[in-house]
């Protein structure tokens, strides 16, 4: 199977995870609260008269492992959910192969399961 | 020294041990406040309170003790006490004060101020999470003299409301319901905070963020309540009864604590959970509601309007929701419906002899059969709501065509602490560091430790991709 | 005013001051103990004791006060004073509280309830993050009852123990021995936290959550114990003492003080670290001991009786913990062990001449030589804890039958908060929300801006798999 | 009872009660230094109060009291009432605590100690994060003795400064600049934390943890301060005025509002953000200054104090760091320059009237256009501060040769809490816990739950790899 | 080496990790805290009278660099450790080819320092 | 494209993205707070009287998707700036190829983004 990665905006979560449901049917996801550094810059705080900055942003990386064949489709329906149309920090989608993928609870392949 | 010295002495020590207790229930509200909203608005719900009792008690120096007690006013407003001088607080039952006659007119000034300042709080419960920080300052000093000008009418003796006998022992109308009307109005000009409701209008939870500090907010309350009611018998003797506090501390107790029982009791029974925050809510209905009677009321009454008030606090957060009105706290139902709960419940409740003693109105229809009471509570709940809803109203209403009075989409998403102040108020808990919580590594520290150890490490492998 | 009301309006202010500080100690407690416990609890454990001081007012007003200070009983149970009126209330010295000759009647049941409510929330200590939510409810009512009685037995003229001239200033044995032989029962009908004590029976460290929070609590309760101790002086005067209150105040700080630097230091001695929670342990305990003693020792005795206590809380933690009972507030050994140090400590140091002046008992063992005041003292150990302890165990062992006392495994796994309340005490840190803390993202909040910005992207690579 | 015993219960009554509130300030610090500091060194910071209480409790009471107002001394130091015995305590206007005329010199004791220890928590703002855990124990004790003999110098009438007429209401000399100068010596030899400056000496912000500690202990300051300057009265009557004290209360309270109003003004200004922890260190700062200046002055020059005391706040804040003192809390600018500041203006704006009702010292530059008061203000000031600091810096600069005071890199890197005390402050948020937070699956719990469920499960393919 | 990586539930972590040191003396594990969302409803709270579901539940990623000839027995051994026997939410694992496995502190591949 | 891992100390963090910005000029890299468990022992804690250690220690999982032509450089660079001379616990590096490299903002592929 393929395992789809995306760094996207937190706020953006929920809105990628149901474009993919909706494009795909594909339901299954593990999201991980991450912090990013990229081309876009970080935020500016102020204390007791100090200006800072910190060069990371909050993000989130969501997992995906889905069959090969909506591979493609879930890759386009994160990017187009995930955009926001703001400057900048929307983010990264990638595609990885993965192996022996076994859906814990029945012990079974993922792909058998998800084919009940 | 002589008795009538001692006297005042005792009671002086009183009324101002009394007005201490109820100034720290602005800690009350700030952590009963901070605990029912969001993390990312913590610091600015709690801190607010400190600004309240600011300006609260700078405007009611200059202005607002002359407003509500100086002497030489007409039924509506007071005429003389502005910006006093150290002779003037020093003096005792003298003019423009004269109406503390045995407590210096400093020892009034303390003890009213602090009511001053609690009813300002109670106005941002329901505009919490969403309201511009200039909003604080204007209103609130709008407010302290709408609050100033009420308090004449019920509480000193050339006020009409007072010369109708209104009975409002320690101002669950002058107080309360007041700063629940302006809170009304201000929840009404602001809207629901983002995602509060959907786009049915159906209502979503935004849980507060903590609810140990909801509970040490409503034990300072209970705790400061203690000065709030007893204190107002403004002395040690009241008519021919020496230490009538302590009776008025005991009414108000009980009905606390009945507060939380009807609470509870009705939240397992309506929502099928025990809510703690609705418990929690319903102590301070509880104390809002005896908050009128205290003086004026037996025991069982008290307990009675206490198992009410709780019932009232978790119903009317539900009705103001359903309603389609944002209001975080419930501030609108815990001191607004309770308010009017308390000042209708001592017309019916209040004991002849109690009143009598007071001097002020007369015993309730409980006793009397006579709706008089009952009916200039009525009066005077009717004469406040409209005055000082739409003084708030008019006010608030001309900030917002005037500057808004409703931060951005993004300052209230982002969280007010570090959009309008620049920091959160958990700062560890925003900051992206990922050293982890509190560690030097925040991206502010960059430069530090950046030695390191090179060491040959193998090329990179063919089959790579 | 005459002299005479002058000196009941004095002693009144004074009383009340005090029960009011007392009444605050239900922060202090609900702090501590939410601090010595885990987060998903917190909200529950914190709640609980606004519940606790609820039920104890209600249930003292009804009876409770009755039963411990009412005319015409015998030496076991007062016989009067049932659900007082406010005439009832209002008299000074009169039946059926005649014993209250200095303050209304009223004062005298602010001062003595949130005593009550002091030693009910002590029970819940031991007995934290696994009790039944009923249980605080019908427990909290018996425990009243039974703390009641026994108060009578001590610190009402009729009482047996009174009579044979038992010293309990303020309570060590009334209320903090008492609390802690309930709570103890309580412990061992509910056995140990999941996790607390692995397969062979070796104890586990359950961390609390916020030492900060424990600090607050600890702080609270110094600042209470002010009128805890010195406000069992029920007035300004005692015997021909003015201010003897004051006096009180000073034995009950050095004797804090003392247990802090007792307890630290052999926290740092036997355990190798200055552990926080010892340290602040120490305190109370050092609080608890000298409450018995307060007024009757000097100065120097209060500062052994301090430093012995703190060293009791340390080691006294331990023990409890060795013989395999769970008690994450350590009550036991800070309530009841210290508590029986300070009441036997009482028939040592006391002062003969600080004696006579209280008029109870006489001088202890270090003056006079005599066993005398010891032997007392030990004799109403043994019949307050076979009476208190067997009252507790014998009731919650009775709802343990009938319905069980504990909750479930996967209750107490998931937390109270959730599991009772439904809701967490702090939502922001439990329920999942990929937006990260305190922002709309929340799962009920689904549907709102789903808008997106569709772009061509490249086709699926056929490198890929 | 006779008048004269009337009224010293009275105003034994009143002390106490005030000496009950400043005693609660520790909370304040605690939670306003917590709050400021970070995570993981929150437990240290709270806890060490309730240490520095301990500390001053006994010191003063075995040598501190005696040093500070025995009788029998000169100018610089008292000669006797060291280790006092009860009865000692409980005698009223007796040698050796004759100057207590009013009060038993047991509520003397009380009133005083909790004086000192506010000043002795002053000291570790400044060294927060960074100071070893012997050197509480050490220098408190040092400190505790240092402060005793100025106290003397300024309060007692046998002390040169008394004799001189300087004018310290309630100590904003003798209690906060001095704090401020050993805070000040510590700071300088202790050095910034790790970070706080970096290469180029360029300071970086490193924000507190909890702006809601931060305003709850503003609050519980602002409360205490209640008792700190009202209570300095020391009784119901102050030379001819009843109630004297309710006055004392106003101008505390109109400059604490003012110096809220001025910190966040002047933080809008120049930082272009309404700073909360500014704010609200812009109250401390006012309070601190209005605190020789509160029985002597105008409520208008309240107000002015207060607000400069704010402006000082923000920018004396500014000015430390930029001369790279790391300063945490801000003690230095908010205890010391805002004391110096309280100290000169009552020099200014003492009204004779008052001035001469007190029997201390004369009216100030404003009314009389001497220069008389005004210079004896400073004298003062430079007297102490010569004193204070160098022998607090004499005495850490010893312990810094001997042991050191300051803890190893790695200890401050870690955090102090679990460094120094084995476990942190927020156990939950650092113990590593996969199961997340609050769950049984710590790492002590291991060998919980091992049972598991086999079932074939499909062999691995070959194209692995 | 192979990379297994597992989606499991919280509180069953080091029970898998222990079942994969047992049975494969392997040593090495990170650990991220994740939310999950698959077949699995989540969570109802109640909050001042309003129900919500949260979509999301608590759930653990576990990530094992292992060697080639194990990762097999690995997979197994997780799967059975992080089966609750419950009735839904166990997760899933997967196994994906990594390469240049560097040992930081001492500079060497992975392997060899095992080896060693 | 490939993907670098790494799992690092939690204060290493910094030091490692600087080094790889600055031997090989990549920009961008997703940080995820981890704890891990090897060959290196967890803390000891003491909490009223009981000593326990925690087998788990706070780490830091980093993810860089870099040009396969620079990944070389980025193993070495992370490896050499996170190593921190101390007994144990920096942690290790592997490298992954990934697919469909998507910058969201854009809907490009991140090879073309970064070439601008
Ligand atoms: N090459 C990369 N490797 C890993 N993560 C990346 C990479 N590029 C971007 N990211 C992640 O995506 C986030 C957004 O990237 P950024 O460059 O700010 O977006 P944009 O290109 O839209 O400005 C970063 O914060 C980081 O978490
Ligand atoms: N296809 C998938 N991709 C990524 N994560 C998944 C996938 N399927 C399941 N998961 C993870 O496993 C967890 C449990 O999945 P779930 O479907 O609830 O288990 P079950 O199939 O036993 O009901 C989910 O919460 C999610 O974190
Ligand atoms: N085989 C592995 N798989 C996954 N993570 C690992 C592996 N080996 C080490 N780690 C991670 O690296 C961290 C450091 O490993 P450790 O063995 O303690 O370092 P060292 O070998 O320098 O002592 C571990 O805590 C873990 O997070």
């Amino acid at each position: 199977m393929i395992k789809v990665e995306a760094v996207v905006l937190r706020e953006r979560v929920e809105t990628v995870i149901d474009a993919v449901e909706e494009q795909t049917g594909h339901v299954g996801v593990t999201v991980v609260e991450a912090i990013g550094h990229g081309r876009q810059r970080g935020i500016t705080h102020e204390y007791r008269g100090r200006i800072f900055e910190s060069r990371f942003l909050p993000k989130a990386l969501l997992t995906f492992v889905v069959a090969d064949e909506i591979a493609g489709t879930v890759v386009d329906a994160v990017a187009d959910a995930a955009r926001s149309g703001g400057e900048s920090g929307d983010g990264i989608v990638w595609t990885t192969p993965v192996y022996n993928v076994t859906h814990t609870r029945t012990g079974l392949r993922l792909e058998a399961v998800e084919r009940v | 020294m002589t008795t009538k010295e001692l006297a005042i002495a005792a009671s002086t020590v009183w009324v101002i041990v009394a007005a201490i207790l109820v100034m720290f229930m602005q800690a009350g509200f700030a952590f009963l406040e901070a605990g029912l909203t969001r993390m990312k608005n913590a610091g600015h719900i709690a801190a607010k309170n400190v600004l309240v009792l600011g300006i609260a008690s700078l405007v009611y120096y200059l202005v607002g003790y002359g407003i509500a007690f100086g002497d030489g006013g007409n039924g509506l407003v007071g005429g003389s006490g502005f910006v006093p001088s150290s002779e003037t607080l020093l003096a005792i039952g003298a003019s423009p004060f004269s109406w503390f006659g045995s407590i210096p007119a400093g020892a009034g000034y303390m003890f009213q101020v602090v009511f001053a300042a609690v009813s300002l709080a109670i106005v941002w419960g329901a505009m919490a999470e969403r309201t511009k920080l200039y909003v604080y300052f204007l209103f609130g000093v709008v407010f302290t003299l709408v609050y100033s000008v009420v308090s004449h009418w019920i509480w000193h003796p050339d006020g009409w409301l007072f010369a109708l006998g209104m009975q409002d022992f320690a101002g669950s109308t002058v107080v309360h319901y007041q700063g629940a009307l302006a809170a009304l109005a201000g929840a009404l000009l602001l809207g629901p905070r983002i995602g509060k409701f959907d786009e049915q209008g159906k209502p979503n939870a935004i849980p507060g963020h903590n609810m140990a500090y909801v509970t040490l907010g409503v034990l300072i309350l209970w705790f400061g309540w203690f000065g709030f009611n007893p204190g107002s018998t403004l002395g040690v003797v009241t008519g021919d009864r020496v230490g009538y506090f302590a009776y008025v501390a005991l009414t108000t107790n009980v009905a606390a604590a009945a507060g939380a029982i009807g609470a509870v009791t009705v939240s397992w029974l309506v929502l099928h959970k025990p809510d703690l925050s609705m418990m929690l809510n319903g102590v301070i209905a509880a104390l809002v509601a005896v908050t009128a009677a205290a003086g004026f009321v037996a025991p069982w009454a008290a307990i009675v309007i206490g198992l009410v008030a709780g019932a009232i606090a978790v119903t009317g957060v539900l009705l103001v929701e359903r309603i389609r009105i944002d209001d975080p706290i419930g501030a609108v139902a815990v001191h607004g419906m309770a308010g009017v709960w308390g000042t209708l419940a001592t017309g019916i409740f209040a004991v002849p002899a109690l009143a009598e003693n007071l001097a002020t109105g007369q015993g309730g229809l409980w006793y009397t059969g006579s709706f008089h009471q009952l009916g200039t509570q009525a009066l005077g709940l009717l004469a406040v709501g409209i005055f000082t809803f739409s003084a708030s109203f008019g006010a608030l209403w001309a900030m917002k065509l005037a500057w808004g009075i409703r931060v951005e989409p993004e300052v209230e998403t982002a969280g007010l602490d570090v959009s309008e102040h620049g920091m959160w108020g958990y700062p560890e808990f925003y900051i992206p560091v990922p050293g982890g919580y509190g560690t030097e590594s925040h991206g502010h520290l960059l430069g530090n430790g950046h030695h390191h150890h090179p060491m040959p490490s193998p090329a990179l492998s063919e089959e790579a991709a």
